[in-house]
């Protein structure tokens, strides 16, 4: 029970993320939204099966592609449709956008514009943690691309030198913005690339919401009893181009739909039904929950007012 | 004279001098499939080959530092960064490698490459996607910064920074590139560290560069309504900067004003303005006067953005504020 | 009052504050046995443990990194980067980080740590280890940048600027490690954002920060065997800015010069100069006058590095020039 | 005799970097030489075994510590000593320094005082060459500390990626100035850092000038040959300080006596001997034509004029 309990709440979350991101575009397409927009749509599983192996109180950085994590962390979708539209009500009062969602109360700790700059703001983290004796464990997101950086390998060397308690979650979509894995990195099994720190790395299938959930828990554990960091490798596809602007001229309709055969939130929804723990109709319910869900978003962020124009000045510094 | 956009003409220039010179190679984060980030370079990886046209993984240090090693090597790279914003993870590269061996070495070796990098607000990217950090690099020597505002400089000054011995910094702006104007039909170069008067006039000489250059330009077709006429001058290099246009315009006009969409404080304007005084004291009527953005990281909220940025109205107001007496 | 040397100064403001707060910690390459390479750790691992003082790789952009998510997480990081010049390894972090998570979070989260760098000339370090670049960061809204230049200066803020709750980078200069000074017995902390008077004068004010502050000293008490009597003002802290103090001393004495260590174009002094003009231009009877180093790259050889920096006969030279009427 | 004339030749260039650097720390203590000094001995083996694997043509770049290097590439002492006092006629016009050394007219493309800041230049300039067809490689040589930063992720990755003719030589000599490898890099073994690159990786006796030349040779030629880069550690030991500077608290005295043990020229020296390649009476008739060498050097650089007052503002731009 407690398990169908928690079965149903991973695919309510999925729906929850998918739905908010189709209308986010929706709503870029009316200009309601600007700037950059990029949509996790088809790599829910993984926000999700992540967070839910982590315990309340761990930390959560991510990338710009934040959408997703900040959902699965727990903010409120209403603060979020408005930080998209610019409100004074969102997340962030309207500051940082889509790239920057940023909740406190839940321990989601930010999405990162500069790729791989948060990797080493994990591993801070996680030493700040250590040091105040928390027991806390910091899940740290990020993409393919991201491995290539500088700063992946200062951030995984540190973290295992002190034995940090991060998990170091890569989001493997296949590509960085155009350019595939192929043409970017030396190696195409990213989780590899943990070996030259004696860090664990694993490859899991990233549209298996469980399966992402049981890696996670489990180096999540083990870093919470002080063993260290982990690497997971999260296989994926982004359904959508990388941002609003792309028009997707580098990958071909057929890989393209290989892969939305492998729907994440479809996958699951199979699998529960034939596990006998979702109905057709009890599927259709969560559907409209998410529906009304966010449609109060919209109407949230839409009836929200603009920052006044002194929010200008704010938060620069705490001491100014 | 056709009529292209600054994009089409940045790639015009990288085009012709591909063609002119084998030595000539792009090198980027998504350079060929994308065109870069804002499409600059779309088609010449099918005109070129990927040998010449190289996406890169995304490492900004490992990207410019790659390019100062071909250059020494004895080629003419151009790195695209896909903004100035990520510059900063390349600042030791330009500023410790780039700007350096040649000096450092005694003349031995040179980096004659080309760093081409967006920068300016505007597009709601936020704090760290909008930032305009010429300033950093033209404070260097060394470097060579360029800031084009036109379809014809932007041609004109990439050619020229291709073909220069010297590491330049070759900065953009991301709300330019849909921009129309005028291009000469055949081969042309415009010389770095000359600046260009775009606009004559005898009550105020206004200096600009990049994207300010338009509101500048806008700022003086609205004050020529009331009567005042401002010459605007468009720096188009910050180093070398062209001293000589700009004091010998002040010389006549005995009022200045730089617009510039950096932060005020140590931003590009206070050299400007510095130069000025040293050398123009007895000529200046009024203190030289800075339009800036407002010193606060960008904001994504539409409303907030545009407020931070330096508008034509703020323009207007500051040039009356220097003519009219209070 | 005990004479100490600014080192020592440095490292009483660190084992002070470490032993008031839990919270403080040190980070940085070879900063435990070593004890940091210019001797300012030096015995704080002994008496902290290494969870408090921490040896880390070479890596500036992950220390520096690291140090922000620490600061995000509770603690009061102190990241010793060896030398500013490698600041620019770390300049993402700095300014794309450190600068801008309290803003674009909506204040949320802030970044209170600092960054200990060394600058400056004199050492016969050659291009890439001999560089002033302040001036970078001081142009960062978001970020607090402190230079001082006698040992109770750099104690007092060093102090303040661990308390403080913004990230702040703190400008150590090479060649003062070993000048000595009072420094108060007790407890006490000096305000970021305040300039000091360090000589009254009546007849030009001279300004400068860090290392210049002493040039500048010894170049007025020269000065004053000649009768001119210059006021000299000690920046202190580069943003924010002391505005009130510089402008209405200048005020009283109609001329100004800015002494500084690093490149004229586009440097600290530009910002100062304009400022004044701004605020003070029917005060000046001359041009703000700035003395900096050459525009090169800094050279190995005694002979021509020394002719790269500011000497205190330059200052004179210039002082005079401003003073007596050619 | 081809075989004894090149082994003697090695063991005078050992000699010849040996006795440069305890000139030059000899210069230094009487004020002739100012600056961060990092000097080579004990590590002559690496420099010399390397350069001796590679052939005319091939370009060498390496750190701060790079008098062995350009020695061993064929620089001429005189100019390096007068650098060194800061001459017009120093290899860089007494504008470099310690850290500095460059000679373009053997192939000794500088010494870098950025740690791990040249590694992606050698791999630009491996791209030069393979782009203009010259079937030149590129002996990128940097410390174990060196290989924590980004950089080397960055280099290694992208040359890799590229097939680019690099060989990456790591002189491990166990400290990062005073920071022992164990603190800094979460590998003990460093060469198995490349298999994040999926790039050979090899450990070699950085006292054996032998072993070294033979793993130089075998990747450069590999590198030649189209295979792309490799990755090569050699063990070693700094008989002094990181620099003039450095007290040496940090090491005990029985580590640096196992170390002297195992001094690479004494080594070579006695394995020549029993080889009966080499005489006492040879080596020292070799020790004294080094002497001679250095004492000329010595006189080169004191007779030398220092720069114009105009150098300072030359070189600066080729076309201001
Ligand atoms: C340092 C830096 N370089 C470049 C960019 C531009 N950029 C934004 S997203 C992106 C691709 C990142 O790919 P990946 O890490 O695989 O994440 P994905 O978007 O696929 O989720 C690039 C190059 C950036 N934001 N930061
Ligand atoms: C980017 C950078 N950070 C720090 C330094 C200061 N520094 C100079 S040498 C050195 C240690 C380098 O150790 P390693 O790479 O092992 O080389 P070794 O000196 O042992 O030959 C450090 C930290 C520097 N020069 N550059
Ligand atoms: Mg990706
Ligand atoms: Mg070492």
């Amino acid at each position: 029970m407690e398990d169908q309990k928690l079965m149903l709440d991973l695919l309510y979350q999925m729906l929850l993320i998918r739905q908010f991101e189709d209308k986010a575009a929706e709503m870029y397409a009316k200009g309601k939204i600007a700037g950059f927009l990029h949509l996790y749509n088809g790599e829910e599983a993984i926000a999700v099966g992540a967070v839910a192996g982590l315990r309340e109180g761990d930390l959560l950085v991510t990338h710009y592609r934040d959408h997703g994590h900040a959902i699965a962390k727990g903010a409120d979708v209403k603060r979020l449709m408005a930080e998209l539209f610019g409100k004074a009500t969102g997340v962030c009062k309207g500051k940082g956008g889509s790239m920057h969602f940023f909740d406190a109360s839940v321990g989601m700790l930010g999405g990162y514009a500069i790729v791989a700059g948060h990797l080493p703001l994990a591993v801070g983290l996680a030493l700040a943690g250590d040091y105040l004796g928390k027991r806390q464990v910091v899940l740290c997101v990020f993409g393919d691309g991201a491995t290539n950086h500088g700063y992946f390998h200062e951030a995984m060397n540190m973290a295992a030198l002190w034995r940090l308690p991060v998990v170091f979650l890569c989001e493997n979509n296949l590509y960085g913005m155009g350019t595939a894995l192929k043409k970017a990195s030396a190696v195409q099994e990213i989780s590899r690339k943990s070996q030259a720190y004696d860090i664990p790395g694993e490859r899991v299938d990233g549209m298996d919401v469980l399966a992402v959930r049981e890696a996670v828990a489990k180096t999540a554990e083990r870093a919470r009893e002080g063993w260290g960091p982990s690497f997971v490798e999260a296989v994926t596809y982004r359904f959508r181009g990388h941002s609003m602007a792309d028009p997707v001229f580098y990958r071909t309709k057929v890989e393209e739909e290989a892969w939305r055969a492998k729907d994440p939130i479809t996958l699951f929804q199979q699998k529960l039904e034939a596990e006998g723990l979702l109905t057709p109709e009890e599927f259709e319910r969560l559907e409209r929950e998410v529906e009304e869900a966010i449609q109060e978003a919209v109407r949230f962020a839409e009836e929200s007012p603009e920052p006044p124009l002194e929010a200008l000045y704010e938060d620069i510094y705490a001491q100014p | 004279m056709a009529v292209v956009t600054y994009r089409e003409a940045l790639t015009q220039a990288l085009r012709e001098e591909m063609r002119r010179d084998d030595r000539v190679l792009i090198m980027g984060e998504d350079v060929v499939d994308y065109g870069g980030a804002y499409g600059v370079t779309r088609g010449l990886a099918q005109e070129f080959g990927e040998k010449r046209v190289k996406d890169t993984p995304i490492a900004e240090g490992g990207i410019v530092g790659v390019a100062v090693g071909c250059a020494m090597g004895g080629l003419r790279p151009v790195a695209e960064l896909m903004t100035i914003n990520f510059a900063l993870l390349a600042a030791d590269q330009i500023i410790n490698h780039a700007a350096k061996v040649r000096y450092m070495f005694g003349g031995q070796t040179s980096a004659p490459l080309v760093i081409r990098a967006v920068g300016g607000a505007g597009a709601q990217l936020a704090a760290t996607h909008s930032q305009n950090l010429e300033v950093m690099f033209a404070h260097v020597p060394g470097l060579k910064v360029v800031t084009p505002a036109t379809p014809r400089d932007a041609k004109g000054l990439l050619k020229a920074a291709i073909r220069d011995e010297d590491p330049v910094l070759f900065v953009e702006h991301a709300l330019l590139y849909g921009t129309k104007g005028e291009v000469p039909e055949g081969e042309y170069t415009i010389p770095l560290g000359k600046a260009e008067v775009k606009r004559e006039g005898k009550d105020l000489t206004i200096l600009a560069y990049s994207r300010m250059t338009l509101v500048a330009l806008e700022a003086a077709n609205r004050l020529s309504s009331d009567g005042l006429e401002a010459v605007v001058i468009d720096l188009r290099t910050l180093r070398p900067l062209d001293l000589e246009t700009i004091v010998s315009s002040v010389k006549k006009t005995n009022r200045a004003m730089i617009v510039e969409e950096d932060w005020r404080s140590f931003g590009v304007g206070a050299e400007i303005s510095s130069r000025i005084m040293e050398m123009a004291f007895d000529y200046l009527d009024a203190p030289v006067q800075r339009v800036a953005a407002q010193e606060v990281p960008v904001p994504y909220s539409r409303k907030l953005e545009q407020r931070a940025l330096p508008r034509v109205e703020d323009v207007i107001r500051a040039a009356k504020g220097m003519l009219v007496p209070a």
